[in-house]
């Protein structure tokens, strides 16, 4: 499927920067017009991903994260999210529901929600090296709806 | 994230204003818990109507706040939820074990 | 000054992206807690340099367009728009009110209000090359107000 | 950018909803002039209260229905300008030549 669209955005991993990023790639998908929950999805879907790099990847240092989001022309908003952190040794086991290293500030549900609210998740991940989660979601057109 | 609040005849009224994530989580789980210690409430009702959006780490909040309440024997409540916090309790299976109820 | 945070943002240049761009660094800038006049008024210089992009660096082409965003310690904000496209002749004359090379679709005052609505604009220039626009606004503090 | 409008004994009333940019002006130039030459008014009023962003774009706009105006010998009116684009119009100067008002 041809990319009608795409940014590339790169960003401290700094607390603050959370809501920078879900509100960007909102902005971005803006241009699909999408409904305001599927917008609300995909703020929630990004929040996780990007608060994981922040918390898990890069726990004692302010790293470097990239996030990329695409337009295709089937209207579907892609977007993935990119650290040079610490990386998952076991990619299933982090996906369960409940599952979390992040003590009780963690609930353990993150990848859970972005499972739920995009259609696709996949992640790619070396130990030392980094992550990379790339989500789908298909945005229905507004004459469909 | 603004949380303000009031006790009245044991119940603690928090009121969320704002977007609750892990940004604003920490301070959040700070003022909750000074507030419930201070009064040490029978009921504790998390006032959801001025949030404009909440992520996983808004959960963690809820199960703690929850833990707490149930430590000195009161209980949580969560009303007011708009639709996207909504989606994320409804996602996480939360409305299971907490009295959760919408706008 | 030392940089307190930043990010790059890249996307192509498409009309459509002009909302996206300012929007985004609107977002960035949420951090320094602006005025709504404030913001406006970033939104609108931001605006005029990525319009400059689309419009005259690219005329027959959609080419590529970097946005960085810069808080500074003392609360300044910085933004600089570069393309890499057909570049400023005469820097100065450009930057005169009502100079254009657009024709009737444009006014010619897009320089006079990224002056009007920034502390500083700088525009750095090469025929062929291509274009960099930097531009900084100091957002005072809430207390202070 | 959705322009909407009626006609009433001479004065053509168009509603500007939504961000006029670059990338909105063009469709808004060509709805704006095909209403002036289908009703040939003697006053066209564009009323800017639902204008939630100008840029520099809105001034070539504002300018090219001002000279189409005079053309058939009548007058332009900007009304209801909320404050950004205000900003953007007093930055211009264009307020010397055209009729403004703000909201
Ligand atoms: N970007 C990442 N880098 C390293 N580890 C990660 C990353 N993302 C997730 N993880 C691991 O996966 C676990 C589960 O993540 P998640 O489902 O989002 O829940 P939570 O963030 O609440 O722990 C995390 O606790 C962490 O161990
Ligand atoms: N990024 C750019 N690349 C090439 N030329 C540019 C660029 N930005 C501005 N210019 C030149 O400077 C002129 C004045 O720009 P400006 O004041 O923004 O007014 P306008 O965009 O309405 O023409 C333009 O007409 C164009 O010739």
């Amino acid at each position: 499927m041809a990319v009608a669209n795409y940014t590339k955005i790169e960003f401290l991993g700094k607390s603050a920067n959370e809501s920078f990023a879900r509100s960007a790639a909102a902005c971005f998908a803006a241009q699909l017009d999408p409904t305001l929950e599927e917008l609300g999805d995909l703020k929630t879907a990004v929040s996780e991903a990007v608060t994981n790099c922040i918390v898990h990847a890069y726990p004692n240092e302010i790293g470097r994260i990239q996030m990329k989001c695409r337009i295709m022309g089937d209207d579907t908003f892609e977007v993935s999210i990119k650290d040079w952190g610490c990386g998952i040794e076991d990619i299933k086991k982090a996906m369960e529901p409940l599952f979390t290293t992040g003590g009780e500030d963690r609930s353990g549900m993150g990848f859970s929600i972005m499972e739920c609210f995009m259609d696709t998740v996949k992640v790619k991940s070396k130990v030392g090296k980094g992550t990379t989660v790339t989500m789908k979601k298909k945005i229905a057109r507004k004459k469909s709806r | 994230m603004k949380i303000t609040g009031y006790c009245k005849q044991g119940v603690l009224t928090l009121n969320f204003n704002g977007e609750l994530d892990h940004h604003s989580a920490r301070a959040a789980m700070k003022a909750l818990g000074e507030r419930i210690d201070a009064f040490m409430p029978r009921e504790c009702v998390l006032n959801f109507k001025e949030l404009t959006f909440m992520d996983s780490s808004g959960i963690a909040l809820i199960l703690r706040a929850d833990k707490r309440m149930k430590e000195i024997d009161g209980r949580l409540l969560v009303v007011n939820v708009p639709a996207q916090p909504m989606r994320v309790l409804d996602a996480s299976g939360i409305d299971r074990l907490i009295n959760i109820s919408g706008k």
